[in-house]
């Protein structure tokens, strides 16, 4: 069965909120909304002519003006793959700091979710609503933050570990060195204040850099080992 | 050691106690002695032989010819190296265990007959003494375990305590059925009985099979793979002496090493002619020829057996703990005594079994 | 040895010593079984047949820190791993060295520029010896890394006052 | 009656039994890497474990959004570096699909020649490690002596031992000769004679089956709700393999090649044991593709055209997403890639088998024993740069 076919297949199976399926894609899609998700993974896995017995990835992308989360189903009785997509509109003014926007978690549908949805809750800050386990996956538990965003400010010490190219080691530390404070920031301000002078790295408490300039200077660091 | 007694009397003019005591100084001395060499040898071999299983060359490059000084670069490491004892660890304890292990399986060797006349004490229950003895260094494990306060230092205690305990069993046993023929307990009393009929290996199919159980069985008490599960590197980091640096780790080392010895000397010499060549009768030869052939050929066995032990470290996977005791007492605690009891049927009619 | 350590002057018995501790200690380093990322699997292949690391007495892999001399530090630490790190070199018994292998633990490598999480060389965690860069090293890189090493502890003294070599062998470690 | 109530009363209150845990990692000898696994322990068996993983998080995902799509090649590289030929592929067909490019003819063949050939290296150390994690050291150094002519194979071709970045967008970086593919099939003649060795050193091992027959058994079902892939899923009896169902490259529809398939021979479906054998007898079907490979490679081009010009300024696909599965020597990798027009993609998104593989062992372990739980962790074959990116 093709996207189309599971499309209306997933029409007439009498759940609300489901969209018109996208084929200007590579791989067509079909958005539904939140609230409909769980209903939908559900049906797709259970039904006989869907069988898509494999949650392969979830996925959260950061836009101008959403967080867009992609599932890649799949199903090898029959050999064909689905997307789902949810979208959540990013509020007026909501940065990483202020908005987690929240979809319901398909950790009860497929056991493959469990880990997916940590890891985007870790990297990008997306709440999964009823996740059973809902901790950082990848980071620290004392990370502050979540990396994958485009307004995430790289921190220059996690505890005591430094994390700057230009950081003194810890063993040369002083007695009287303390470590910065891991407190959460006050709203708006930069994570971990860098040290004086700011580094020369791009970005290193300062506003992350346009997305065009970017591979002009990647190209220089890139390649090099 | 009588001979020695004499020896110092007629040159020091030694007597009494005071002979007796410079005679046990000199035995014991030369005893670790060798035990010192014979380890670092027996490290230096096993390396070697684990590399050349394993397609490469092994130490090649201290002290010159294939690296025969790497244990002697080792022991010189191991001395100099800082000698740590966690805070948490009940340090006397953490003290105490090396020497514990070592004087179990060291003790051992002093009623072992290297050759006619070189025996530090010819016991009559010399195999019982070995038996007995060696069984202490099991305590020295657990202490080791325990006041590491470690996890899996613990661990490995208490895998070493259930593994060696459950194989004494199979051990002894085996042990009873060549002492069964021969009708004593005196190792130097299997020399001279294998020298005067055959050896016991060839006796009947049972001492053959009782030599392969005592064979596998000391190889678990020795902590050998396939049963190396308390020192487990894959599943308890190092087991028992996780925690040990330097010299005091360097005495596990010796113990396992000393342990190996001792196993594979007790395998030739109640089953493999112990210090007698084979078609040959050296019982009339001069006692200034015998000796050191005697210990030569003792020597030659026992590393034979040395290096299957090596061979099969380096070939075999290792085994489970439950498999390990299913293995003790399913099947080598059974068989040994079915060979016991066939043995004393065997020769109670006087049955043959090979033409010797 | 601890009150001993760099006291005794220069004459030919301490000489001789030092000689031979020096020989023991640069003849028998024992690496950490300890791997990390890519650079793991070419330290690997140093122990493995072709390059056979062992050759110098040095293939010896051991699993825990307390018995092990020297720990190579195979692949990007990042700011999770770092406070393991840290503590496995604490756990380690004098005389203790550190081979950073590979160009992330050099200096970041790859990831120094857009890693958010990664630890920009491990020197700014524990002191390191010997750097061996390349991502990742080829064996000859690593092997040669040891071979210096080796020179490097066979300079040290033990017993004798020491001269140029005192910051490597006392460094200070701050409040850590 | 006395001895009774010292059993039933609470005179020995102070002793009592407490849940150990232990701590396996990140630092161990068996963890392949830095994976934590916390086990709660009664005695020698397990009842609980946590899985801890992100110790060698690399910020990939966030280096994808900010570098060029050429740039993030060696990246990938880097991810599961036991088979970088085979990340740098399926970043490349992904790349690829974005910019609706196909790959000249001839150098997907040599994209599954080399593929194939790492796919055997790959196997080769989850083989020699896996024998380390059950104590018999031996294989290992069997096992790295072919990997060493592999690499040197793959040296002559790329440049670099181990990570190649050898196919790129548009087809690969060099040409392969005639000399070259002798080498190859010299090699492939030696490998089969070793593979007979490698089965009477390990896998016919009367011990080695003691110990992973009947251990860890993943049932099938438990395979397809975790996401498991690759080796670890066939094992449970799936027959799937991207290659054949899916072909992504020319060669695979065209070549002959088995799916080894779990087949419980020495216990149940899905234990260690079947997953071991799956990935041994894998290696020979990879020579038989391999063999194919050098037979019927065509003559051509081995870069496309139109991507040389485009190399010169960086790649701009049109907005749009991507989402490519290759079988890894792990498993499914997939690539998700959305564009939005500029230098670099705005999400870069890697399905990494070993993590969806991974996150089933927490419901292998528990009532296992600590041995079999290295044999478990051993027998997923995972590689914790791909795991934590």
């Amino acid at each position: 069965m093709n996207e189309a076919g599971l499309h209306a297949k997933l029409g007439a199976a009498g759940i609300d909120g489901i969209g018109e399926l996208d084929t200007s894609a590579k791989d067509p899609f079909v958005v539904v909304e939140a609230d409909a998700l769980v209903a939908v993974m559900t049906f797709l896995r259970d039904d006989p002519d869907c069988a898509m017995e494999m949650l392969h990835l979830v996925t959260a992308t950061e836009r101008e003006a959403c967080i867009e989360l992609a599932y890649h189903l799949c199903s090898y009785q029959h050999h064909h793959s689905f997307v789902v997509k949810v979208i959540c509109p990013r509020p007026e003014g909501g940065n990483h700091d202020t908005w987690h926007p929240e979809v319901p978690s398909v950790a009860g549908v497929f056991d493959a979710a469990d880990w997916h949805e940590r890891e985007q809750w870790d990297l990008l800050g997306v709440v999964f609503a009823g996740h059973p386990d809902p901790r950082r996956i990848l980071l620290p538990e004392e990370w502050i933050g979540h990396p994958l965003r485009k307004d995430f400010v790289y921190p220059s010490f996690l505890g005591d570990v430094p994390l700057e190219l230009d950081a003194t080691p810890m063993y040369e530390r002083g007695p009287d060195w303390t470590p910065p404070s891991s407190e959460p920031r006050p709203a708006g301000e930069p994570l971990i204040q860098p040290p004086s002078p700011p580094s020369d790295r791009p970005h290193a408490g300062g506003q992350a850099p346009a997305k065009d300039e970017a591979p002009a200077d990647a190209a220089d660091t890139g390649k090099e080992g | 050691m009588e001979a020695l007694i004499g020896l110092f009397g007629e040159l020091f003019g030694l007597e009494g106690t005071l002979a007796l005591s410079a005679a046990y100084a000199v035995c014991i001395g030369s005893i670790l002695g060798f035990v010192t060499v014979y380890s670092m040898f027996a490290i230096w071999m096993e390396r070697k032989v684990a590399a050349h299983i394993q397609v490469r060359m092994g130490p090649m490059v201290t002290g010159g010819w294939h690296g025969w000084a790497q244990s002697v670069a080792d022991a010189v490491k191991l001395l100099f190296k800082e000698d740590i004892i966690p805070t948490r660890a009940n340090a006397f304890m953490f003290w105490i265990a090396p020497a514990v292990v070592f004087c179990g399986v060291f003790a051992g060797l002093i009623v072992v007959p290297f050759a006619v006349g070189v025996q530090v004490v010819d016991l009559h229950l010399g195999v019982f003494f070995i038996i007995a003895i060696a069984s202490i260094e099991v305590i020295g494990v657990i202490i080791a375990g325990w006041a590491s306060n470690s996890k899996y230092s613990l661990f490995g205690a208490v895998r070493e305590a259930a593994q060696v305990v459950s194989y004494e069993i199979p051990t002894a046993t085996a042990l009873l059925v060549p002492i069964l023929v021969v009708g004593s307990f005196r190792l130097n009393d299997f020399n001279t009985w294998q020298a005067e009929h055959h050896w016991l290996i060839f006796h009947s199919p049972w001492l053959a099979m009782a030599a392969l159980i005592f064979f596998i069985s000391s190889l678990a008490g020795c902590k050998r793979a396939p049963f190396d599960l308390p020192e487990a590197e894959s599943e308890l980091v190092s087991g028992f002496h996780t925690e040990y640096s330097g010299m005091r780790f360097s005495f596990f080392f010796l113990e396992e090493y000393t342990s190996m010895f001792v196993a594979a000397l007790l395998t030739a010499t109640l089953w493999f002619g112990g210090f007698n060549l084979p078609f040959v009768d050296s019982s009339a030869w001069h006692p200034a020829l015998a000796m050191p052939i005697g210990i030569v050929v003792l020597l030659a066995k026992t590393f034979f057996f040395i290096f299957v032990q090596m061979w099969l470290r380096w070939t075999l996977p290792r085994l489970r703990v439950d498999q390990v005791m299913s293995m003790g007492y399913k099947y080598l605690v059974p068989w040994a005594f079915v060979a016991l009891i066939a043995t004393a049927v065997w020769d109670y009619y006087g049955w043959g079994w090979l033409p010797l | 040895m601890g009150i001993l350590n760099n006291t005794l002057p220069s004459n030919t018995v301490t000489d001789a010593v030092d000689g031979v501790i020096g020989w023991g200690r640069k003849s028998s380093i024992w690496p950490m079984t300890f791997g990390i990322a890519c650079c793991a699997i070419e330290m690997m292949a140093v122990y493995a047949a072709t390059f056979d690391l062992d050759r110098f007495g040095a293939g010896v892999p051991r699993a825990t820190p307390r018995q092990s001399d020297l720990i190579i530090v195979p692949g990007t630490v990042n700011a999770k791993m770092a406070v393991r790190v840290k503590r496995l070199y604490d756990q380690m018994a004098e005389p203790r060295y550190v081979i950073a292998m590979g160009a992330c633990v050099c200096g970041g490598g790859p990831y120094v520029k857009w890693g958010y999480n990664t630890v920009k060389g491990v020197h700014k965690i524990i002191p390191v010896d010997i750097f061996v860069p390349g991502c990742p090293p080829r064996p000859e890189a690593l092997m040669d890394g040891i071979l210096k090493l080796r020179d490097k502890i066979g300079m040290n003294d033990v017993f004798r006052r020491q001269k140029e070599t005192a910051e490597s062998m006392n460094r200070s470690y701050g409040h850590l | 009656m006395e001895a009774l109530e010292m059993f039933t009363s609470d005179r020995n209150a102070d002793v009592y039994t407490e849940e150990l845990k232990l701590n396996l990692g990140p630092q161990h000898p068996s963890t392949h890497g830095v994976l934590r696994v916390e086990l709660a322990m009664d005695g020698e068996i397990i009842t609980d474990s946590w899985c801890d993983i992100g110790y060698l998080h690399r910020c990939a995902e966030k280096i994808g959004e900010n570098v060029t799509y050429l740039q993030f090649t060696p990246y990938t590289d880097r991810m599961d570096y036991l088979a970088s030929m085979n990340n740098n592929l399926a970043w490349s067909l992904t790349v690829e699909k974005l910019l609706d490019v196909e790959a000249p003819e001839r150098a997907q063949w040599i994209r599954a020649l080399v593929a194939e050939l790492n796919r055997i290296a790959s196997h080769l150390i989850a083989f020699g490690t896996y024998g380390i994690d059950l104590g018999a050291n031996t294989p290992f150094f069997y096992a790295f002596r072919e990997r060493e002519s592999i690499m040197q194979l793959l040296e002559k071709i790329s440049g670099a031992r181990m990570l190649y970045n050898f196919i790129r967008p548009g087809g690969v970086a060099n040409d392969i000769d005639d000399a070259w593919m002798d080498e190859v099939s010299a090699f492939c003649d030696d490998f089969e004679k070793r593979w007979v060795e490698y089965n009477t050193l390990l896998t016919d091992n009367f011990v080695f089956i003691q110990r992973t027959a009947n251990i860890g058994i993943l049932t099938k079902e438990l395979a397809l709700s975790n996401g498991c892939t690759g080796p670890v899923l066939r094992a449970s009896g799936v027959k799937w393999d991207l290659r054949r169902d899916v072909p992504y490259l020319e060669p695979y529809d065209e070549c002959e090649f088995d799916i080894p398939v779990g087949e419980g021979t020495h216990g149940t479906l899905g234990d260690c044991w079947d997953r071991y054998w799956v990935r041994m007898r894998e290696m020979i079907e990879s020579v038989r593709i391999i063999r194919q490979c050098i037979e019927k490679i065509p003559p051509g081009a081995h870069m496309e055209k139109s991507m040389v010009k485009m190399y010169k300024t960086p790649l701009k696909p049109p907005p749009g997403e991507a989402y490519v599965r290759c079988e890894n020597p792990r498993g499914e990798l997939g690539f998700y890639v959305v564009s939005e027009g500029g230098n670099s993609p705005i999400r870069c998104r890697t399905r990494a088998p070993s993590f969806c593989n991974l996150s089933v062992l927490d419901k292998l372990l528990p009532g296992t024993m600590l041995g079999d739980a290295v044999a478990t962790i051993g027998s997923l074959d995972i590689v914790l740069g791909e795991v934590d990116r």
